[in-house]
């Protein structure tokens, strides 16, 4: 398991912010403090204005850290997306409260494993897949995404992971079709010690029944509403087995055996 | 405006709630400090005035079903429904950790019930603990049975108080319901019930709606609102209930900077609480402890108290 | 999603408040808008589906001493306190321009008065002129006799009903006040005493502070809050009204864009009224007709009222 | 009297912002409708933030139009001049309502006349100054402020009017005073057909008493909190001797002789 670092309250400064594919931006934030402890699979949940009308911070996963910055892949959704993909580099109006939550972990002695991205589903593992590519162990990403123009991150995963699988859902770029017959062909032929995956709840599900079936461990990142993102206010419950879990603290990152599904749970946009 | 002493002098923070004194009128709100654990890692608990602890039960409760929150201008609606472990787990995770990480803050636990009865089972089992001041929480709109439904006549409110109080010596605060017509005639039967004071508001009745989906945004159709939005509803809620009662005043609603809480002392309260904005920024609640020991160097006030009810108006 | 017509066709935006029919849902309301003259530099006023004057008393009020509004966070507070210049000479300046200058928008009179027999007054000398329905305002808290103390009692409102109903055939619409317990229990008393619609929410009462100078914001101390801030307060009252009644709810509160009105629409409102955003955008009220006409073409619904409390909530 | 333009909703977009004294901005817009209409002491009703929780317009004088280009002179107070305060150039977030009100005017016959500004009171009189040169009105300028940081739009004064006095509070540039010193002393020497004064309100009221009995027709331009600033709200009263009256429409430029002086009309940061 991950041992979190103690977050904390920090300002950042945006050092760039641009689009990356269509509808999603990349923002670049000096944030030194964080990016120094931040693990594969936490977030920070990011005030994105200085004005009272949108009185909640925005989770956004760290995508990327690199010496004092981290990365943030985000799709413009509603207005607090759209605020953030306003701001210019140099703008030091936003803070942040981060590393926050549970991030990926290695299993003991696993040496194979499978990342599935969904969408922007491949921005809270693009540490994991560095970090594993550093300690050896050898990745294959299954990547899906709905048009050639909405696939993010694909760049990362080439460089750092051994094999990228692309598959979209009107075949503009990789196979024609959902990731998930890459999956199941990739379960018949391949053994993993470990699955992670991330993606629309959906996606997710079709993973977590192939990986059970494939008797692989799978993990996976959930999204729920947030307000504190630090455990308070109990906003974001998971129904788990073990009764309802945080996905601020106890999360996002969940043993995907432990996760009781639960549509109600799930954000409005997702 | 009064100058009592020469700015840059250092202020007496201090405020009474009955028998209790609080080193600054600042607490965290019921609710959304949690027992104050997550907060440690941003502020020092020890700074504050007083926490108040999230609702709880003689029982577990598991809270309402998600979506539980939704964001709305300048405020946000929750439906979170008390959800908490039971006065029994409550004592040995919350109370045991507060006794050990922040002796010197007063803990002020926040107590719900479905029934007069279950307010005097928890108080009952919270005797023999380390616990400074119970807060009544007779005005949830999160919970179908009790909660809010006790706040608002003055009967069932006072009748809660009167059975409560000759369990414990004290500080019995209720903390009343914004929904009302007339929040000082609730207050009134309380106070003559025997309340050491009353905290006010809780969360306005409110709701949101996912038009394109046709839905409403919460699982449970309604929710408490809080945040700056309904400050100016607070504000003259304070003033109401103060200008009612003789007992002190906690005043919340929308309070996120010092300033803000100054205009609550203002209108009459004698300690505030922080709620909304501990989610918009974990040290808000001590920003608010500093800014208002700032504002009272800078307007020479000498003692705190000297801002409640001081407010200035035409005759 | 009910998908009963495709994209694209013209969908039906008539609704009926009683015997009136409007050409679509979206009113300006009261008070935000005077008689609509000083808008018609900003929009084409018979695009909308009326116009609700501001309250008209029998004779000239002053109205409230300044300063008269606040700004508060997503909200604004007034206390202008229903300053008019009498029925006789709203007749004689803001109807004839009205007539003169828009002709096809029905003009719906929202009568103030001091006690029962100035509403009786009020319709009685407008019976002549053309109106179309009248609004009966028993939630203005802004003045200190009449006023809200007519609408924050089942009985007192229902009075004011009983006074005005023999008088007039024309529509009869009471306004609620939602500064109250049991608004749905108040609009059942108007729609037992004869009311053919009622519309909500009027202000929430609230107050601000200027903490430096230790004064009240507005010379009278407490305002309406109006604005964004209290829409979700105002869906849960439309909400819970128009399931406690049948006849027609007109709602508002805060309502600023197209999908706001769907909002109040789903909740079981048959018409919105667009209020402060017609001071942060002049041609608001017009941006809400064309935007809800966009929204039923986008959504491929035929007729707006199969909007009106088509809210899907879970058993 | 000035013959007031239609007003319209107009999106503007910024083309300079410029510290040009303590706590003062000049903020140049695009404005072609409102700058071919406006006239002298009109004031436009502009939205400084896209955010909703400031939700009202704030009004500000146009202080001059050229071409397609409205300036406005404005004083850093609170959070909407504060957001107005960091517009960049190219910012096309705002919109104004304008022109609005009641502007000055000229007497029928004047060929003299006395310009007095207090502080930001210089913003509302720019406009009037050029367009008395213009139509070969000598005009002399009494300005007056804190200090000599906080003079503005002297320039403009020196350049269209036939001379200029000035006086600070600490001496620091011209007089050290009050300007109501310079004006008591131009009164006594010099004789003027119509006064305009702009400027704090204890200030206006001391050159309006210095006027009445020069017996010199005066104008003022009042501040009061506005929400529609269109006449619809009620917001804006102005007591005059015939009654209440709209600081919006029928103002905000006032003949100095019905003018009710009520403090408790006042805006809070006057
Ligand atoms: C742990 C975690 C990590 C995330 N990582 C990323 C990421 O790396 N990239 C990315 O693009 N998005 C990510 N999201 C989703 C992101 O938080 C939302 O898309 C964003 O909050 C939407 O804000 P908005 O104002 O644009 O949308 P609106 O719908 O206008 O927001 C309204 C409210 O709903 C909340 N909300 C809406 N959608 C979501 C959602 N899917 N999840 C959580 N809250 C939501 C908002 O935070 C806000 O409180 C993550 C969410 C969580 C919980
Ligand atoms: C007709 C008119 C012309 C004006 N022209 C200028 C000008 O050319 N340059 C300039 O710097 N200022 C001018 N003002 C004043 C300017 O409108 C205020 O300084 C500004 O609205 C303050 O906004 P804020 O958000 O920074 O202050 P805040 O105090 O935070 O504003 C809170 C509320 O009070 C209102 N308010 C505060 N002060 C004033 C005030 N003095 N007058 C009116 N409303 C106020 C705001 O509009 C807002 O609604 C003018 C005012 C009026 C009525
Ligand atoms: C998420 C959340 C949970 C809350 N839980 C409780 C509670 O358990 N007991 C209680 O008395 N008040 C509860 N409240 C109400 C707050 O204590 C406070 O009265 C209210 O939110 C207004 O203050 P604010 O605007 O500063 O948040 C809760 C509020 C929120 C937002
Ligand atoms: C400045 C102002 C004046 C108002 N005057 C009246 C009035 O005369 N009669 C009335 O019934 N309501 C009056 N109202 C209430 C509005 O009609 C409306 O009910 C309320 O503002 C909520 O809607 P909103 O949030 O869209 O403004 C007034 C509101 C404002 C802001
Ligand atoms: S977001 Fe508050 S507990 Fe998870
Ligand atoms: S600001 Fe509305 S009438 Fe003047």
């Amino acid at each position: 398991m991950t041992h979190s670092a103690t977050p904390a309250l920090e300002r950042v400064t945006v050092l760039a912010n641009d689009r990356v594919a269509e509808g999603v931006g990349l923002i670049v934030l000096l944030a030194p403090r964080c990016a120094a402890s931040v693990r594969p699979g936490q977030f920070v949940h990011l005030r994105v204005t200085d004005a009272r009308d949108l009185i909640l911070r925005r989770p956004f996963s760290v995508h990327r850290a690199e010496g004092e910055t981290i990365e943030i892949l985000y799709q413009v959704l509603g207005e607090g997306t759209l605020r953030l993909a306003e701001k210019e580099p140099g703008d030091t109006s936003m803070d942040l409260v981060g590393p926050l939550g549970h991030g990926w972990w290695v299993p003991e002695g696993a040496v194979h494993a499978l990342i599935v991205t969904g969408g922007l589903g491949a921005a809270p593992l693009g540490m994991l897949a560095e970090q594993l590519a550093e300690s050896g162990i050898a990745a294959v990403t299954a990547m899906g995404a709905p048009t050639a123009s909405r696939l993010v991150a694909r760049d990362l995963y080439e460089s750092v992971t051994r094999r990228v699988e692309v598959a979209t859902d009107d075949g503009s770029a990789g196979e024609h079709g959902f990731v998930t017959a890459v999956t199941a062909r990739l379960f018949a032929v391949e053994r993993f010690d470990v699955v992670y995956t991330c993606g629309p709840e959906v996606m997710q599900r079709a993973i977590v029944a192939q990986a059970r079936e494939a008797g692989v461990p799978c993990q996976v990142s959930l999204e729920r509403l947030m307000a504190c993102g630090i455990g308070a206010c109990l906003s974001c419950v998971v129904t788990t087995t073990e009764g309802r879990k945080r996905a601020c603290v106890d999360g996002p990152v969940f043993d995907a055996g432990e996760v009781c599904w639960d549509d109600s749970e799930l954000p409005p946009r997702h | 405006m009064t100058q009592s002493s020469r700015p840059g002098t250092s202020p007496d923070m201090r405020v009474r709630i009955g028998a209790l004194e609080l080193k600054n009128p600042v607490m965290a709100a019921s609710g959304t400090f949690a027992s104050g654990r997550e907060f440690a890692d941003f502020i020092d608990l020890s700074r504050l005035g007083a926490i108040v602890t999230k609702g709880v039960s003689p029982q577990a409760w598991a809270g309402n079903d998600s979506p539980r929150i939704a964001e709305t201008a300048s405020g946000m609606l929750n439906s979170i429904g008390l959800q908490n472990p039971g006065v029994e787990a409550f004592c040995a995770k919350d109370l045991a950790w507060l006794a050990e990480n922040a002796a010197d803050t007063p803990v002020i636990v926040n107590v719900s019930g479905h029934s007069q009865s279950q307010y005097a089972e928890v108080i009952e089992r919270l005797e023999s603990e380390r616990v400074d001041a119970y807060e009544l929480n007779i005005s949830c709109p999160n919970v179908d049975e009790g909660g809010m439904a006790f706040g608002t006549t003055c009967e069932a409110a006072a009748d809660v108080v009167t059975a409560c109080r000759p369990l414990t010596k004290r500080p019995l605060i209720v903390k009343l319901s914004p929904n009302v017509t007339d929040i000082a005639a609730i207050a009134q039967s309380v106070e003559a019930a025997g309340a050491d004071a009353v905290s006010l508001i809780n969360t306005l009745l409110g709701m949101a709606v996912d038009a394109s989906k046709r839905r409403p945004k919460l699982a449970r159709v309604v929710g408490g609102l809080s945040g700056p939005a309904i400050k100016p509803v607070a504000l003259r809620m304070v003033w109401q209930v103060a200008s009612a009662v003789t007992v002190p005043v906690i005043g919340m609603g929308g309070i996120v900077t010092a300033e803000d809480a100054v205009e609550f002392l203002l209108c009459g309260a004698t300690a505030v609480a922080v709620g909304t904005a501990n989610f918009m920024d974990p040290t808000a609640a001590i920003r608010v402890v500093d800014g208002l020991e700032g504002w009272c160097r800078h307007y020479g006030v000498a003692a705190v108290t000297e801002l409640v009810g001081a407010l200035e108006v035409d005759a």
